[in-house]
């Protein structure tokens, strides 16, 4: 005997570059047909999810043209099966406040060598593709984390909006591991972790007088 | 965070956000207005002079806009908000023209005609936010019609290049001088309307 | 003998605070009369200057009343002795461009002690007092340079708007220099360097430790 659908409910939304967004829904066990349904703030008309396809299973795609930052998305979801249909709790989006950029890219080193002064590491990265050419409409900040490769625990740098950092007060000829993530500078979240980056610092390494 | 729900059981953008977001945005359309307007002048006008044949004004210039501080500061936001939207109408015809002809040019260079196409996206995004403003100061208005029409199509595709150039140096100058302007107008809105005059 | 005066030549433009300016120009060699006629973009009236004094010998000051913005000035200068006279080449002004603010004022270090973390510095200050940022009519931003003491080399960290730094990687019980100026946020140019603020870091002072 089939009962009517579970409740369904918005797990999360995310816009990776602060011009398009997805929302995702928890989907209930048996067959069911599933309504995204929105509406923006200041308006009656209700509209149904332009693209169920681009974000994946159980996910509603909004491109440019359907993303607004000036309003508030209102949004449920309808589960229906044969027996009935129960709606989501209504799930409120701004924009803005669902940023959540992919990690930094390109992490290098490379090693400087002044020459009146001893030699020093700078670490580099860019932002991640999708923001770059944006760059003056998504404004990123960076937070690198830094380990020696057999240390427990990590030392983390807020770097602000710099794509660079100078290596100084690392101990010579020993092995570290490195990460990166960013955030807009304003509302939003951390991306993940970029990968991994090991290096090993020379032996006769300067460390910061400063 | 937006206010969910509030009194009415909508949930809407705070005006103060709302400020926040429409300066940034004219913020970013004035950097790019004049890295564009500054890139075209090295590349293609050097030595021509322009400056002396551009003051003959702009197409915005029928809409009056305060010149200075005191103006700016006596005229009632309203108006001012009006004047804002005035101005960006105005700019949507000739930006997606612009970007269509910049195409056209000789090796056109990609970083000018990425930027011209990123201002006129930009434009009308900034446009939809001040409709919405202006529409949450004064319920339901989405500001005067007052723009100002650009009839200058035929001289962006002229032959004679001198002209053609010129026609492109204008525009590019007349859309630096009133990206400026907004940008400068909506900073002193958001201090008033939201700091109180007091950023 | 005398010859007819050399032409003059205007060398520099300057608003301190986006609301007046003052233009100078390069005076001849023997007694010249000078006269500084300007007009405006979209005008055939010539006007002469309006003030000749406040900003000093071979100058004018527009005021406020005279002082558009979004409008170019043409300007030239006349030179006239008794065999004839001379014109400088048109100079052409759109105030928006030459305002260069007064140095940053009230520098000051205050010792922040947050309960459970190590100590750390904060710089603060404020803009120029001609400056009126409160209105939002003139955006500032700001730049700071900072070295030990004796140390040769400034470290230079660009700060936005913000009129405070909070200041971690010092050496603790050490003595540092710093300096801060400011300029619009589009166009115009940087003001001179503040004048030179010397502080000592405590010794028990949060270093970043990598």
């Amino acid at each position: 005997n089939v009962s009517p659908p579970e409740k369904p409910r918005i797990i999360k939304c995310r816009s990776p570059e602060k011009e398009t967004f997805t929302c995702w829904w928890k989907p209930g066990g048996h067959p069911t047909n599933y309504t995204f349904l929105y509406s923006k703030e200041g308006e009656e008309q209700v509209h149904e999810c332009p693209d169920y396809r681009s974000g994946g299973p159980n996910s509603c795609y909004f491109d440019k043209k359907h993303t607004s930052f000036w309003t508030v998305y209102n949004i449920t979801v309808r589960a229906t099966n044969e027996v009935g249909s129960s709606m989501s709790d209504p799930h409120y989006v701004d924009v803005t406040y669902i940023v959540q950029p992919d990690p930094p890219v390109n992490i290098s080193l490379e090693l400087k060598k002044p020459i009146n002064r001893k030699k020093y590491l700078v670490l580099t990265w860019s932002p991640p593709p999708l923001a770059d050419v944006r760059s003056g409409w998504l404004t990123l900040e960076y937070e690198l984390q830094i380990k020696p490769e057999e240390g427990e625990e990590w030392e983390t740098v807020f770097v602000g909006q710099q794509t660079q950092y100078k290596l100084f007060s690392l101990n010579p000829g020993k092995n570290y591991v490195v990460q990166i993530r960013c955030k807009p500078d304003h509302h939003g979240s951390w991306s993940e972790w970029s990968s991994e980056h090991y290096f090993q610092t020379p032996p006769e390494f300067r460390v910061k007088e400063m | 965070l937006p206010i969910c729900p509030n009194e009415s059981g909508t949930c809407q953008v705070p005006l103060g956000e709302l400020f926040e977001r429409a300066v940034r945005l004219s913020h970013y359309i004035h950097f790019l207005s004049s890295e564009m307007f500054n890139e075209f002048d090295e590349r293609y006008t050097q030595g021509r002079d322009f400056i002396t044949k551009a003051v003959n004004g702009c197409h915005t210039s029928s809409l009056t806009t305060p010149e200075d501080k005191e103006q700016t500061q006596q005229i009632h936001h309203g108006d001012l908000l009006n004047l804002v939207v005035g101005v960006l109408r105005s700019w949507n015809d000739p930006l997606i023209h612009l970007a269509s002809e910049v195409q056209r040019m000789k090796e056109a260079p990609k970083t000018i005609l990425w930027k011209a196409t990123e201002i006129e996206e930009q434009n009308k995004r900034l446009l939809e936010g001040m409709e919405k403003i202006i529409g949450r100061i004064h319920s339901g208005e989405t500001g005067n019609e007052v723009f100002s029409q650009w009839e200058d199509l035929p001289s962006l595709q002229l032959d004679d290049e001198d002209s053609r150039l010129f026609a492109f140096y204008k525009l590019m100058h007349c859309l630096r001088r009133d990206s400026h302007k907004i940008d400068n107008y909506l900073k002193v809105l958001r201090c008033r309307l939201i700091h109180d005059s007091n950023c």
